[in-house]
């Protein structure tokens, strides 16, 4: 055998000359197309991790609440009386940059499977978006193709949208970031796995059939863009969320009747990795036979039904004496469900085509012995970080020139114009709506709510990957602590360029590291996560992104803290680190047209001290959020409702633009009715937290005072308007 | 001018409306229905004498605005 | 009394329906499968809300054609009250049993929010437990919500009373300003001629818990209970 | 044989995509167009030899289930 133009085939499939030699030794000659296809799209970035594994065991994955670390297709996190929650982040960046409709849509359609595949149902979806600016109509094009199609896509499954992030900065106008989370529920002792146990058991494919999408998909999105982009066009997947919405149903009633013995969804790589991982993670071996797969073209090759990434497919092994009862209940939803194999004890991945075997290849040379590399990294953070003098970054604007600026930015504007997209309320679950800070949603039947938010801030982590990271964590712990919940686990979608470049490499390492050592700190295990590299286009990498997604509970629903404004004359409060800072602010970003500044030192202790506070205090607190990027202004927009505003009094100490703009990591805001001064202050003084009284809720208004000179006044209705204008004044043209 | 526009999905990429509605056709007795794509049509109504320069500007807003390459093909005739 | 929640493929608010009938109004409640056509054990059908067969044709277009729904057309022939709720009514509108159809939203886009509705007719087993005017706050989520309907039907339907909540600003105020999607005179519901099927477009089941933010689609369901208790 | 049903609007409906897509061709320069109204086209395959059976049935087709008679119209072409 061998191939005639091997460097041209290597190329074509991402693979070097050194990983093909070690294929050649694996099997003991040369690969057939369809194995090295297999081989391809196994150790691809995306599937292998090959570049970020090393890195990755820097981060905690236990804890007492942990039933499942990364390892599956997500996080199993125990929440008391019997229930789990399962929840994890995936990211459909390129495929959202060509096709952002269905780039988008297929993207929920992963995260979900990955969800219920583990006997969970999806209660819960957020989604982290970055886009370049809104003043360019390919990045309007893309942001509302992309909110489409998670619309789309969600709505009609019946999955409510609950919150998300949603962030525009030019980095990002040829590689938007779509990341996905998902949260499902379900009973401790329901969790299935992805783990073949039985040798013999059958091996059924379901759901839609198998066409020529997104062949080459997994390499793809390892590979960097280029201008020959327009080539690989034609490898867009359609969702189909009505076949979703029946997959769903179908697997969770399968699972709940006991005729499943594994399952596992058709992701990236589609049937070649479900089929390798589910044997590997089992120590056992797979045989199908690939002419059996539904098949929605004619013609196919072995080497096109192992590689499809057609979407909505499941693969399924049947308790062994179940198969009928499996297949009735999927017939009973109108979906195709037929075997196409079984589990063996051969520790091998054999494909057959009818008798003739078209690939043989050990399960374990696709897993864990896949390449790993420890690549080069550089330090950039010597070279970004610049000492900077707040002082030189204030009097040029006036302040409400400022203020307005800021509420018509995308950025800082509401989001109504995303979320209303989103249903967002269906399964009746939601508690807090999104454009309150963290979403809150209750677990039908017990007295639990999980709290749950996604966060990312690419400018801090692009300044310093260590430290910006390390704030992000805090950023999340206190968006968690606020809504008065303790967190119990945490997932990540790890966004950066391309990894064989030092420079990447160097945000990636530290990056997890600091993720890792915050995570640490605040005992929040990391049960999953995803990594996407290769975000660059012509060479040009984005920002570094790591986001963060965390998970909390409040038990009882008089424990939940709500962030908007209930009365009038309450009174308002800074808590925790009370520093602002320039440094890597939004602020500099507008207005000064710089990302720079050195990152201040994460104070972790107090960030935690500020968070046990608040639950602890949770009847003295009528209203709470945490300071993040855009600073004291920014955290009061999520207080404000259409009925009450607020008067601020500035602390002389300040300069008004840095008090309202400056950013700090673990600064909250609180507001409290004034008959609770005395105590709260007492509270306060005996956690040793710094705090400062800075103003009081007000009915109709927005009021800004210094020294007793009104620097900015509004009525509350004009200013909610602009707020809420930035996006839809951009797009409803 | 009127002029008709006619965007399809190409062969080769999924149809689940289509897929959906055959299905639906035939549990209904349509059992002679063996396949159905869904399009979309767009009637257009333009001021423009010239048929050529209608035609290129038909195509021009096909290609740029009322169709997406990446899965789409699209089709332009002159009705009237 | 008993209550039959439908399930097509692809309701999604099927069990949020039943939820709230079942668990917080306390009637017991079933679901009744798309292929089930024994409706007579019931004293109300609910259409619950969702994207039936993936809403691919037109909303509600396939859901019309499944065997539950002839039997949802004789029950209601004979008298049966039948509530449609988003997908739901879109389904009743699909086959006839209620004049007009459903266009996309004006937006364009999926709208999902709470909204104000005024009900202007208190007449009927689903508004008996409403004031003249009232005014509630309860949540829409569609995209195809623009209700049209001829000329001449609009007429009927206003002539006879049929109209039975408008979209409103929170004072019951009127005018397009408030109309979130399009629909002709702001129409959110209309109920049949003969007063026993209703068709909405928000959503009482995801506002009849406190928790949730506001109680208001409780009227409806408690409407329906009363009217159901009184004609025993 | 192969056919092609087109529906459409009717003209006293509004149609709010057609009106949005008119919209923003005119934002974007092209403002020689007038009209646009969106509609649906499917594109269907049927085991039948009869043109005129083939005809008969596509329209019951288009009449009960593709078309929506309070709003819509549809044109029921064989194409081979
Ligand atoms: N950034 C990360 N942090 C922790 N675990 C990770 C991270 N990225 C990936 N993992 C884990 O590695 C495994 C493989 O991830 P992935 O390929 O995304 O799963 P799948 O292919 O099933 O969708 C998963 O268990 C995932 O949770
Ligand atoms: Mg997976």
């Amino acid at each position: 055998m061998g191939f005639e133009n091997l460097d041209k085939i290597l190329e074509e499939h991402n693979l070097t000359k050194s990983e093909y030699e070690r294929i050649v030794e694996i099997l003991g000659r040369e690969p057939n197309i369809t194995e090295l296809g297999v081989f391809s799209v196994m150790w691809s970035e995306h599937c292998s991790y090959k570049s970020s594994r090393i890195h990755l065991k820097k981060l905690p994955t236990k804890g007492k609440r942990v039933v499942q670390g990364p390892g599956e297709n997500a996080g199993v996190v125990d929440i008391g009386d019997g229930y789990v929650a399962v929840f994890k982040i995936e990211s459909h960046n390129h495929p959202s940059f060509i096709e952002p409709y269905q780039g988008a849509a297929t993207g929920v359609g992963g995260i979900l499977r990955d969800i219920f595949t583990m006997g969970a149902r999806p209660v819960a979806v957020m989604d982290s978006l970055r886009f370049g600016s809104l003043e360019k109509p390919l990045n309007r094009q893309i942001f509302k193709g992309v909110v489409a199609g998670i619309s789309g896509y969600g709505n009609s499954v019946g999955v409510p949208t609950v919150g998300g992030e949603t962030c525009f900065d030019d980095s990002f106008t040829y590689n938007p970031l779509v990341n996905v989370f998902c949260l499902g529920i379900t009973k401790k002792d329901k969790v299935f796995y992805a783990r073949a146990k039985h040798v013999g058991a059958k091996v059924f494919y379901a759901g839609a059939k198998t066409g020529r999408d997104g062949i080459h998909g997994a390499t793809m999105a390892s590979a960097e863009f280029d201008d020959s982009l327009e080539e690989k066009r034609p490898n867009v997947q359609v969702g189909d969320p009505f076949k979703e919405k029946l997959l769903i149903e179908a697997c969770l009633e399968a699972m709940d009747k006991g005729v499943v013995s594994s399952i596992q969804d058709m992701g990236a790589a589609g049937l070649t990795s479900s089929s390798v991982e589910m044997a590997d993670r089992g120590g056992k071996g797979i045989e199908i036979d690939v002419s059996k797969v539904p098949q929605r073209e004619e013609g196919m090759t072995p080497y096109e039904i192992l590689l499809s990434e057609s979407q909505e497919r499941m693969l399924i092994v049947a308790e062994p004496g179940r198969e009928n009862e499996l297949k009735k209940i999927f017939n009973k939803w109108d979906l195709d469900i037929v075997e196409i194999g079984q589990i063996t004890d051969s520790g091998k991945f054999v494909v057959r085509e009818k008798e003739k075997i078209v690939a043989e290849i050990p399960v374990s040379s696709l897993t864990s012995s896949a390449p790993k590399y420890d690549r080069p990294y550089l330090n950039i953070v010597k070279s970004r970080e610049k000492e900077i003098d707040n002082n030189d970054y204030i009097g040029k604007f006036s302040i409400e020139k400022i203020i307005n600026g800021f509420l018509d930015d995308p950025n800082i504007g509401k989001k109504n114009w995303v979320f209303e997209q989103y249903d967002h309320m269906v399964q009746t679950n939601t508690v807090v709506y999104p454009g309150r800070g963290a979403a809150v949603i209750r677990i039908k039947g017990t007295d639990k709510f999980l709290t749950m938010t996604v966060d990312g801030n690419p400018d801090y982590v692009y300044l310093n990957p260590y430290e910006g990271t390390k704030r992000i964590v805090a950023e999340s712990y206190l968006n968690i602590s606020v809504t008065g919940a303790e967190p119990v686990g945490a997932t990540n979608c790890l966004n950066f360029g391309n990894p064989e470049k030092p420079e990447i490499m160097g945000e990636f390492k530290y990056a997890v590291e600091g993720m890792g050592d915050a995570s640490k700190f605040f005992e929040i295990p990391i049960t999953g996560g995803n990594v996407s590299f290769y975000n660059e286009t012509n060479g040009a990498a984005i920002k570094p992104t790591p986001v963060y997604g965390l998970v909390g509970i409040v038990e009882g629903e008089d424990n939940i803290i709500t962030s908007n404004f209930k009365d009038e004359g309450d009174l308002i409060y800074l808590v925790g680190n009370l520093k602002p800072d320039f440094s890597g602010s939004f602020y500099l970003k507008k207005y000064y047209k710089r990302v720079e500044g050195v990152l201040k030192k994460t104070p972790l202790e107090i960030v935690k001290k500020v968070g046990t506070f608040l639950r602890e205090n949770v009847k003295l607190i009528k209203a709470a959020n945490d300071v993040s990027q855009g600073g004291v202004f920014v955290s009061l927009l999520d207080f404000i409702t259409d009925r009450f505003g607020y008067f601020l009094q500035i602390p002389e100490v300040f300069s008004p633009e840095l008090f309202l703009f400056g950013e700090t990591a673990g600064m909250v805001i609180v507001s409290i009715s004034s008959e609770n001064q005395y105590n709260f202050e007492k509270k306060l003084r005996e956690f040793s937290l710094d705090f400062r009284k800075i103003g009081a809720v007000v009915s109709e208004s927005i009021k800004i005072e210094m020294l007793n000179k009104i620097i900015y006044v509004s009525s509350l209705k004009s200013f909610i308007k602009r707020y809420e204008n930035a996006i839809p004044k951009r797009m409803e043209v | 001018m009127k002029a008709k526009i006619t965007v399809k999905l190409k062969d080769i990429v999924l149809d689940p409306q289509g897929n959906t509605i055959l299905h639906s056709l035939n549990e209904m007795g349509y059992e002679k229905i063996t396949k159905v794509r869904q399009g979309k049509v767009f009637f257009v109504e333009l001021e423009e004498t010239s048929k050529e320069k209608a035609r290129a500007l038909l195509k021009e807003i096909a290609h740029k605005v009322l169709s997406n390459p990446v899965i789409e093909t699209y089709e332009v005739e002159i009705i009237g | 009394m008993k209550f039959g929640v439908v399930v097509f493929p692809g309701s999604n608010c099927d069990y949020d329906t039943y939820h709230v009938l079942n668990n917080v109004m306390g009637v017991p409640t079933s679901f009744i499968w798309h292929k089930d056509t024994v409706l007579s054990d019931y004293d109300l059908i609910v259409l619950p809300g969702g994207f039936s067969y993936g809403d691919y044709l037109r909303s509600g277009a396939i859901a019309r054609f499944s065997p539950v729904m002839n039997a949802v057309k004789e029950y209601s022939e004979k008298g049966g009250l039948v509530l449609g709720i988003c997908n739901g009514f879109q389904v009743l509108l699909e086959s006839g049993l209620l004049k007009g159809a459903m266009l996309r939203n004006r937006n364009l886009h999926f709208i999902c929010k709470h909204v104000y509705i005024k009900v202007r007719n208190i007449n009927t087993p689903f508004t008996n437990a409403l004031k003249e005017g009232q005014v509630l706050r309860i949540p829409i989520a569609h995209a195809d919500g623009n209700y049209f309907a001829s000329e001449e039907d609009l007429k009927n339907i206003g002539a006879n009373n049929q109209i039975v909540f408008q979209y409103s600003d929170n004072n019951g105020k009127i005018n397009d300003s408030v109309n979130p999607n399009g629909s002709l005179l702001n129409i959110a519901a209309i109920i049949n001629e003969n007063g026993n099927v209703l068709g909405m477009m928000p959503h009482p089941e995801r506002a009849s818990e406190k928790i949730l933010g506001s109680t208001d689609g409780k009227y409806i369901f408690k409407s329906i209970i009363n009217y159901l208790k009184n004609r025993r």
